[in-house]
């Protein structure tokens, strides 16, 4: 065989904090072969965008990187300067960073980012540098790319971004790639696009590429080989099927059995047919919520003037007449690709955002009319899609819990109060002690049952999950969709859960509901949208997702 | 874009009536007009023969309706203490006051932008620092103390620099300038300082806190990434998106140049509308100060415009409005 | 040799009736001309007027016989028609000058070179009011429709306001109002040719930069200068200074009506009524700390209201008695007031040469007795207002005398308040004896009989302690050691009395 | 995030101790240093009647014939001034303590002021936006037109008409501390507007807002301290630029009296004696003044960095 691109031997990154070292990364070694995908993969933190980073030196103070050599097709190219760094960094390494919606400088033109790039690594003159970009964006997948270079980032959705992050990265016509998480951001269609991208370059031009990602199904798809990390250290090594199918360590095995997967049964279905129960035909009480013909339009025309006259109006159809209902008990999974409209729906069930048309009655009552704002605040209850922003930093946990209790009259006296907030803790399985902490000093998963505990504190029948595990990786999002169940079998809660992870919604859900451009194009039973989708819009979404029951 | 324009101008003219109002109202507690218009001698009777003729015992709201009817026709009356009409008094200092105003505001645009990004860039430096603590200087010491040191040095000690006025003005008819002689150069020079000093303190100290706020977003380390060039990342890419903020702070101090040059033209004699403002206020000459606070009040509407604007051209996100998801 | 001039303020106008003020007058006195001034002693001498008297026969008119072979700048010929124009403009409605020749009822032409003034009565001081009026050409101003003053009401700009034509040394040639100015020499001037033969006029506002560019060379002479600098500036190379006494009394006056004060903690009667209080606060004034500390010398202490260059001054007038503060405690002890009391001090902080720092010293010289002082400083255009109204208890003011005589003071000082008189009489002193008397040193020819009067009223005036005198200011040039000008009393100095080395 | 979980809970000083803030802190060299200057002068304003040798409001005490004292030396009438005296007889070192105490009091007061109506008006323009938030910015542009000077003036006009006479002196202080903080407010105004503009779309807000929180609440309890940090810089800045301006408008007759003079009243003073040699009377105050204000900017400063956690 021939030389690796990459061979990093005995990699280390340390970071030299007040309270001693933390080690990001230890002494990690591995190769990557021209024209193969090497999937990392790992939970959150356990250093696989902190490797990728220091292969391209790029880990600021207080980081440092050690290591007995990093080479690049041959070429030393650890402890080099800055200077020669750059000649390397987008010429000879090419780097897609894990957001995609930051990494772009939102002051210059997508056309202006990508041609100052190729013509620094490239000699060509400006015309060819366009030239050049255009073609790369119409690799990267971007309709009309003459007409959108020429774009701000801001311009472009998110998945339009990534697609251009990946554009830059592969602007020099780099030998190697490291690509970070490149496709969170995107629809599972666009994401099943850029992984055929990244393929076909690996095929044509024998590019090697670092495929650093928590979705298996990403690596079940794309890659060739994989490393698992955990806490800083390569736990497992091997081809994609070998670890997929045969984990030989414990942490590998308890990864992969976490990942729920679009083509497993929804367990309650699965143990009601075992049964021999309908698992469907439970309508039989009044439904707790019903949205009927729900409707949301954004004004963005600009001035006061032209509202008045009407001319010149920007109307976004955000919802257009979605209606459905839920069971008491049960939960609704609401899926859809981005920007179809989930958020603003949930935003008018909860009562932050006053529909242009349309009812949420809860029981019976519309939210929306006069005087149902006190069964509105005590019986419905958001979970966001950000734990971290949903959470205020200044505040300890303990009074972020206690809010809701206070402001609806739950509890008044303090030491009530602390009782309750720490049998709440104890319930989403944090210490109580917990509570004199601020939202900064937990983990992401701690962070979003900080928010589960929020939203049970008032007591509330009903719950909107809004996308409650997509800043988690899989195994806490395992834990937290376990707390979910748990919690909904002992209080009987009633949940709204949108994802556009539909693993997780199959999973989750009894009712689902597809949206699409503001129109609900499908809802049923589970089972019935996943089995036998009628939507074509739908059936894409799901041939699109990724599996790893399709690794060999 | 034009739409927000007219909006903007049909506030600008609401905001201008207000300072016109207000300063009508202060005008009664600067003093009176007639007891430093008359001499020692007048009598009783002839100051108040005179307060008559000035109108000043008509009503408030005449005398206010009148000026906004006059001022309306570009006329804002003769001046008590120098009895020149007012408008000409105020066009035949602006140049002055305007060539001190931007010869100030660049040199603090310029060497403020400078230091902040070289602190930033080297937050460690002790030569940072030491200009962090020296520009502090600027904001910490009233500025006539300033104006008077920097002539006692560089006038009196060293005889470099002229210790006041204009020197020599090129005279075009409708402006007069001291670009193109020798000794109006030479004679803007420490008026121009003093009047940046504070200014450049605050953008220096402005821009530096963007920098470090603006290096470490992810998409300067992907133009790292991409392997460009040092000067391209810092100045073009970096500096670009700190000018958000420095352009509202930086667009008001040009307004607060203005006011600001008040001590600064007395100082040094400067022949402006700040030092024609200030000898109005010793003596209550009511039609240049109005004139002068009109003028102040429209140059504080123009640049806040201004920088309106300018953020829609600095900042492409701004341009399509409020469009904006969650 | 052209002479780089200097000082705080610029002349207000040109036009030469439109305002009574020293710094334009000063300007004005290079240009025009009047028919009197007076020379560096304060004497009255002969300018267009070569000879001046009462008419023989009646006591009611004043002759003026005028210099003959006088040209305008413009080439116009100087006759006793251009002085009618001029007297009868000064006292026109809008004129600021007005007020000086009140008692004028007509002017008239005799022949070209003689004039005569008719009086209203009797008026044997009236050529002291005419060392500021100067006299323009008739023909020109009508010309350039200038026969009335400038009416600002009107707001339109008068021709003479930025335009001359007078008779005097010098020609204006360039003028920018509060930025520069500059005269050239009249050739065909009828006086001696002075050795200046250029003057730019720039003023400076801030002391210390006026001062500065002295020492730097940027200028020759500087008016106005501070007096804690003069020792600095004596003390330089290349610059010296000239000082002299100038023709202003510093004083202190106080509510003297039986309306309690508005500023005290004693709020049912008025202790400054009291002449006991008044007496001790004489006692306590300590004018040679004044003098040495806060004046660095640059003053002359006084005891009465006047400066020495005025008609009725004396030298035991002037004398102070020595500062007694234990006879001063006292007096307020009898006065009632062991403990003392409260009071508010009005002083301008930007009028008079060290006017804050005078107010100063005496309420720490006041605390000495219990009179427990607060001080409010404001600038003189807000100062004027508040005690123009009598909205003041306790006040510091300076009194200029241009006409040299004490009945000026007592017009405006002692006489009680009405439309025509008493218009700075702040205090409310009312004594109506001393209204009669004031009122007929007006008329009073005989010189010996009304000095009698005028030495009474100021007896009376020092008993009841009207006034507090601080002192008389002392003014001081400064300028480069190689040129000499002497101080004028009246702070009008004259180009053309510079020498050059 | 690094995550670290203490096990037991940790008493107040002990998690101060331990904070990020304070490790910050004692590891900059310039923040420990300018916060012992600041500290010792602004101890020293406080303490003032307790440090300072002699009484320098106190008309009774002085004696003008012990004016222009050089520094480290006696007097006229023997007393020993350590900084000199100044024309009127005053020690220079008592009038500095008891003039920063003066300037300390209405800086302070006037830029808490000045934040209090500021921030209130920015988070309610913020918030609300729309026709509130135009109406209160354009109101920040006319209050921009005016020199703090002129707004002064006006106030203490107001104030003359509206307080008796025989209190209008003791009161001007209060009226100064208005006049400053009138002047200052419009930056607090638009930099608060800012930044809540950005926070009140933060989802803890909308969770807020679920529960029926109420505005003034959300306000108050939620964004507030989150847009706390520049308003902290802002007013380091502006302490110093309010003691100057207290200067200036006491010249002008609204503010202090010249017998309890303020930091800044005295370095005009001393101003005047420039060219003349008495260089002790401006020179000590200045130094005074400079030494203020650049310790409580650096502090500022260091608070702006450490405050920010991407540059720990
Ligand atoms: N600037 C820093 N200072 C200290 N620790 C850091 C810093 N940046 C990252 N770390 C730590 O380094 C570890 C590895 O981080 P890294 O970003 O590589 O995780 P990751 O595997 O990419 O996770 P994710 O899937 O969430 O992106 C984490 O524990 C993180 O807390
Ligand atoms: N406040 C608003 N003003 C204008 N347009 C809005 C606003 N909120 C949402 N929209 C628009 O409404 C549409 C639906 O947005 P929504 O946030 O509901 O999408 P979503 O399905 O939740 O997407 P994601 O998966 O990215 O969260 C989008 O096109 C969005 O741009
Ligand atoms: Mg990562
Ligand atoms: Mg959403």
């Amino acid at each position: 065989m021939s030389q690796p691109v990459l061979s990093v031997k005995d990699l280390s990154v340390v970071f030299h904090l007040r309270r001693g070292d933390f080690t990001a990364v230890k002494s990690i070694s591995f190769d990557i072969m021209p024209g193969e995908v090497l999937g990392v993969v790992g939970e959150s933190g356990a250093g696989k965008s902190m490797t990728g980073t220091a292969i391209m030196g790029l880990i600021d103070p207080p980081g440092e990187i050690s290591s007995t050599s990093i080479t690049l097709s041959g070429d030393r190219i650890d402890g080099l300067d800055e200077e020669s760094l750059r000649k390397i960094r987008g010429r000879r390494i090419g780097m897609v960073m894990q957001d995609p919606l930051t990494s772009l400088n939102p002051l210059f033109t997508v056309g202006e980012q990508l041609i100052e790039t190729i013509r620094r690594h490239l000699p060509l003159s400006q015309d060819e540098a366009r030239a050049r970009a255009i073609a790369l964006l119409a690799d990267a997948g971007i309709p009309d790319p003459q007409n959108r270079i020429d774009s701000y980032p801001h311009q472009f959705s998110g998945g339009m971004r990534q697609r251009v992050v990946i554009s830059l990265a592969l602007a020099a016509e780099p030998e190697l790639v490291i690509a970070d998480e490149p496709t969170s951001a995107l629809d599972v269609s666009v994401q099943a696009q850029i992984i055929k991208v990244l393929k076909r370059l690996c095929a044509e031009r024998g590019v090697a590429v670092m495929l650093i990602t928590h979705d298996m199904g990403v690596i079940a798809e794309a890659a060739d080989r994989m490393v698992v990390m955990n806490k800083g250290e390569i736990v497992e090594t091997g081809s994609v099927g070998d670890i997929i199918n045969r984990p030989k360590m414990d942490y590998t095995i308890k990864l992969i059995e976490a990942i729920p997967s679009i083509t497993a049964q929804n367990p309650r279905y699965a143990a009601a047919v075992a049964k021999g129960h309908s698992f469907a035909s439970e309508k039989t009480d009044e439904p707790l919520v019903v949205v009927d013909n729900l409707t949301k339009q954004f004004d963005l025309s600009g001035s006061f003037l032209s509202r008045i006259t009407g001319r010149n109006r920007k109307i976004v159809q955000a919802v257009n007449g979605v209606s459905f209902s839920i069971q008491r008990g049960q939960t609704y999974g609401l899926v859809g690709e981005s920007g179809s409209g989930k958020s603003t729906c949930a935003r008018m069930m909860v009562g932050l955002l006053p529909p242009t048309s349309g009812t949420v009655s809860l029981e019976g009552t519309d939210i929306w009319s006069k005087g149902a704002e006190k069964k509105r605040r005590s019986k419905i209850q958001m979970i966001f899609q950000d734990p971290y922003a949903s959470l205020n930093p200044r505040w300890r946990v303990g009074e972020i819990i206690a809010e809701p209790m206070r402001a609806l009259g739950i509890a008044r006296k303090p030491g009530e109060i602390a009782e309750r907030v720490a049998d709440l803790l104890e319930r989403v399985r944090l210490d109580p002690v917990s509570m004199r902490k601020y939202p900064h000093e937990f983990s992401g998963g701690q962070r979003q049952r900080i928010a589960i505990a929020r939203a049970l504190s008032s007591q509330p029948e009903f719950i909107i999950c809004d996308e409650p595990t997509s800043a988690l990786d899989v195994s806490v999002q395992a834990q937290v969709l376990e707390l979910m169940s748990r919690l909904q079998e002992e209080f009987g809660l009633t949940y709204l859960l949108i994802s556009h992870n539909l693993a997780v919604v199959r999973q989750m859900a009894d009712e689902v509901g597809v949206l699409h451009n503001g129109n609900l194009v499908e809802t049923g039973p589970v089972e019935q949208i996943f089995g036998a989708p009628q939507a074509d819009y739908t059936r894409m979404l799901l041939d699109a997702v990724p599996d790893i029951s399709k690794v060999a | 874009m034009l739409a927000f324009i007219l909006k903007r101008l049909g506030q600008s003219i609401l905001v201008m009536l207000a300072v016109a109002l207000i300063a009508f109202v202060m005008f009664r507690y600067v003093g009176d007009p007639v007891a430093s218009m008359v001499s020692q001698e007048a009598s009783i009777a002839d100051q108040e023969l005179l307060r008559e003729r000035l109108g000043l015992n008509d009503p408030f709201y005449e005398q206010f309706f009148r000026f906004i009817v006059n001022a309306l026709q570009g006329n804002f009356g003769i001046s008590y203490r120098l009895q020149t009409p007012v408008a000409e008094l105020v066009m035949s200092r602006l140049p002055a006051t305007i060539e001190l105003a931007l010869t100030s505001a660049a040199i603090a645009l310029v060497f403020g932008i400078l230091a902040g990004v070289f602190t930033a860039l080297n937050r460690k430096n002790p030569a940072a620092a030491a200009i962090m603590a020296f520009s502090l200087i600027g904001v910490s010491l009233p500025t006539f103390l300033i104006g008077i040191g920097l002539i006692y040095i560089f006038a009196v000690e060293l005889q470099w620099l002229p210790s006041f006025g204009r020197g020599q003005v090129l005279d075009l008819g409708w402006w007069t300038t001291g670009f193109f002689t020798e000794t109006g150069l030479r004679s803007i020079i420490l008026p121009a300082i003093t009047l940046s000093l504070f200014q450049m303190t605050l953008i220096m100290r402005l821009v530096r806190a963007e920098m470090l706020e603006v290096l470490r977003q992810d998409y300067i380390k992907f133009a790292r990434a991409r392997g460009l060039s040092k000067r391209a990342i810092n100045f073009s890419h970096a500096l670009k998106n700190t000018m958000v903020p420095v352009i509202t702070i930086a667009g008001l101090q040009l307004g607060s140049i203005i006011t600001g040059a008040l001590i600064t033209e007395t100082v040094f004699q400067w022949p402006g509308i700040g030092s024609l403002f200030l000898s109005s206020v010793a003596v209550v000459d009511v039609p240049v100060m109005a004139a002068y606070l009109i003028f102040v009040g429209f140059v504080f509407v123009i640049v806040n415009l201004i920088v309106d604007i300018l953020y829609y051209v600095v900042d492409p996100r701004l341009r399509i409005g409020a469009a904006k998801g969650h | 040799e052209t002479l780089r001039w200097a000082r705080q303020s610029d002349a207000l106008t040109l036009d030469p009736h439109s305002q009574n003020q020293g710094v334009t007058h000063t300007f004005n006195h290079h240009i025009y001309e009047t028919l009197l001034d007076r020379d560096v002693e304060g004497n009255l001498q002969a300018r267009l007027a070569t000879d001046w008297y009462v008419k023989e026969g009646d006591e009611t008119v004043w002759v003026f016989e005028l210099r003959e072979g006088v040209t305008f700048h413009g080439g116009e010929e100087f006759t006793a028609e251009d002085v009618v124009f001029s007297i009868e403009r000064a006292k026109s409605e809008n004129s600021n000058m007005r007020q000086l020749h009140a008692d004028v009822e007509s002017v008239a032409a005799v022949d070209d070179y003689t004039v005569e003034f008719q009086m209203a009565g009797p008026s044997p001081l009236y050529p002291n009011n005419i060392t500021n009026t100067f006299i323009m050409d008739k023909g020109w101003s009508e010309e350039n429709d200038l026969t009335a003053v400038q009416d600002f009401a009107a707001g339109e700009e008068n021709f003479a306001v930025r335009n001359t034509n007078g008779t005097g040394p010098y020609v204006l040639a360039e003028r920018d109002p509060d930025v520069r100015s500059v005269l050239t020499v009249n050739e065909d001037w009828w006086g001696e040719a002075p050795a200046v033969t250029e003057i730019v006029y720039t003023p400076i506002s801030d002391n210390a930069t006026r001062v500065a560019a002295l020492l730097s060379g940027e200028v020759d002479l500087v008016q106005d200068v501070p007096v804690q600098d003069i020792e600095r500036l004596a003390g330089t190379d290349g610059v010296k200074v000239e000082t002299g006494p100038e023709n202003r009394t510093i004083y202190f006056g106080y509510a003297m009506d039986d309306e309690p004060l508005i500023s005290s903690n004693v709020t049912d009667e008025n202790p400054f009524a009291n002449p006991l209080v008044r007496e001790a606060m004489s006692l306590v004034i300590d004018r040679d700390a004044i003098r040495q500390v806060v004046m660095r010398g640059q003053s002359l202490p006084t005891c009465v209201n006047m400066p020495p260059f005025v008609n009725g001054w004396t030298e035991e007038l002037d004398a102070c008695p020595a500062v007694d503060v234990e006879r001063a405690t006292e007096l307020m002890a009898e006065a009632g007031y062991p403990d003392g009391f409260s009071v508010t001090l009005d002083t301008p902080n930007d009028r008079y040469v060290n006017d804050e720092a005078i107010s100063q010293a005496f309420v720490g010289m006041l605390g000495q007795i219990g009179i427990d002082v607060t001080l409010a400083s404001r600038p003189v255009a807000q100062h004027s207002p508040l005690i123009l109204n009598n909205e003041t208890d306790f006040y510091l003011l300076g009194w200029g005398v241009p006409t040299f005589d004490s009945a000026y003071n007592f017009n405006d000082l002692v006489h009680t308040k009405d439309d025509e008189y008493g218009t700075y009489n702040i205090g409310l002193y009312s004594n109506p004896e001393v209204d009669e008397m004031i009122e007929s040193l007006g008329t009073m020819t005989d010189l010996e009989a009304r000095n009698g009067v005028i030495a009474d009223i100021w007896a009376q005036v020092q008993e009841d302690r009207v006034f507090i005198p601080v002192h008389n200011q002392v003014l001081a040039y400064a300028m480069r050691d190689d040129m000499t000008l002497a101080v004028h009393p009246e702070n009008q100095p004259s180009m053309t009395g510079v020498v050059f080395e | 995030m690094n995550d670290i979980t203490p096990t037991a809970p940790k008493s107040r000083l002990a998690r101060i101790v331990d904070s990020d803030i304070f490790y910050s802190y004692r590891t900059s060299p310039v923040a420990v240093v300018s916060s012992i200057v600041a500290a010792v002068l602004i101890l020293a304003a406080i303490f003032a009647p307790f440090i300072a040798p002699y009484d320098p409001f106190n008309p009774r005490t002085l004696n003008l014939m012990n004016g222009f004292t050089p520094p480290m030396s006696e007097s006229f009438s023997g007393s020993y001034f350590l900084l000199g005296s100044d024309h009127q007889g005053r020690d220079v070192f008592s009038a500095i303590l008891y003039g920063s105490r003066v300037s300390l009091m209405v800086g302070l007061s006037a830029i808490l002021f000045a934040m209090l109506l500021g921030v209130t008006l920015g988070l309610i323009a913020g918030y609300r936006g729309g026709l509130t938030d135009t109406i209160i910015m354009r109101i920040a542009d006319v209050q921009l037109s005016f020199p703090s000077i002129l707004i002064a003036l006006l106030i203490f006009g107001i104030a003359r008409g509206i307080i008796p006479p025989n209190q209008r002196e003791s009161m001007a202080i209060f009226v100064l501390i208005f006049s400053i903080g009138l002047s200052d407010w419009a930056q607090f105004a638009r930099t608060v507007r800012g930044s809540t503009m950005v926070e009140r779309q933060k989802d803890y807000v909308s969770a807020a807002r679920i529960i029926g929180v109420k505005p003034v609440f959300i306000l108050i309890r939620h964004i507030l301290p989150n847009v706390l940090g520049p308003v902290l810089v802002i007013g380091t800045i502006g302490l110093a630029l309010a003691i100057i301006a207290e200067a200036t408008l006491s010249f002008l007759g609204v503010g202090v009296p010249p017998t309890q003079p303020s930091l800044g009243t005295l370095i005009r003073i001393g101003q005047q004696f420039l060219f003349s040699g008495e260089w002790w009377i401006l020179f000590f105050p200045a130094i005074t003044l400079v030494l203020l204000a650049l310790s409580v900017n650096l502090l500022g400063d260091w608070l702006r960095d450490a405050l920010n956690p991407r540059l720990r």
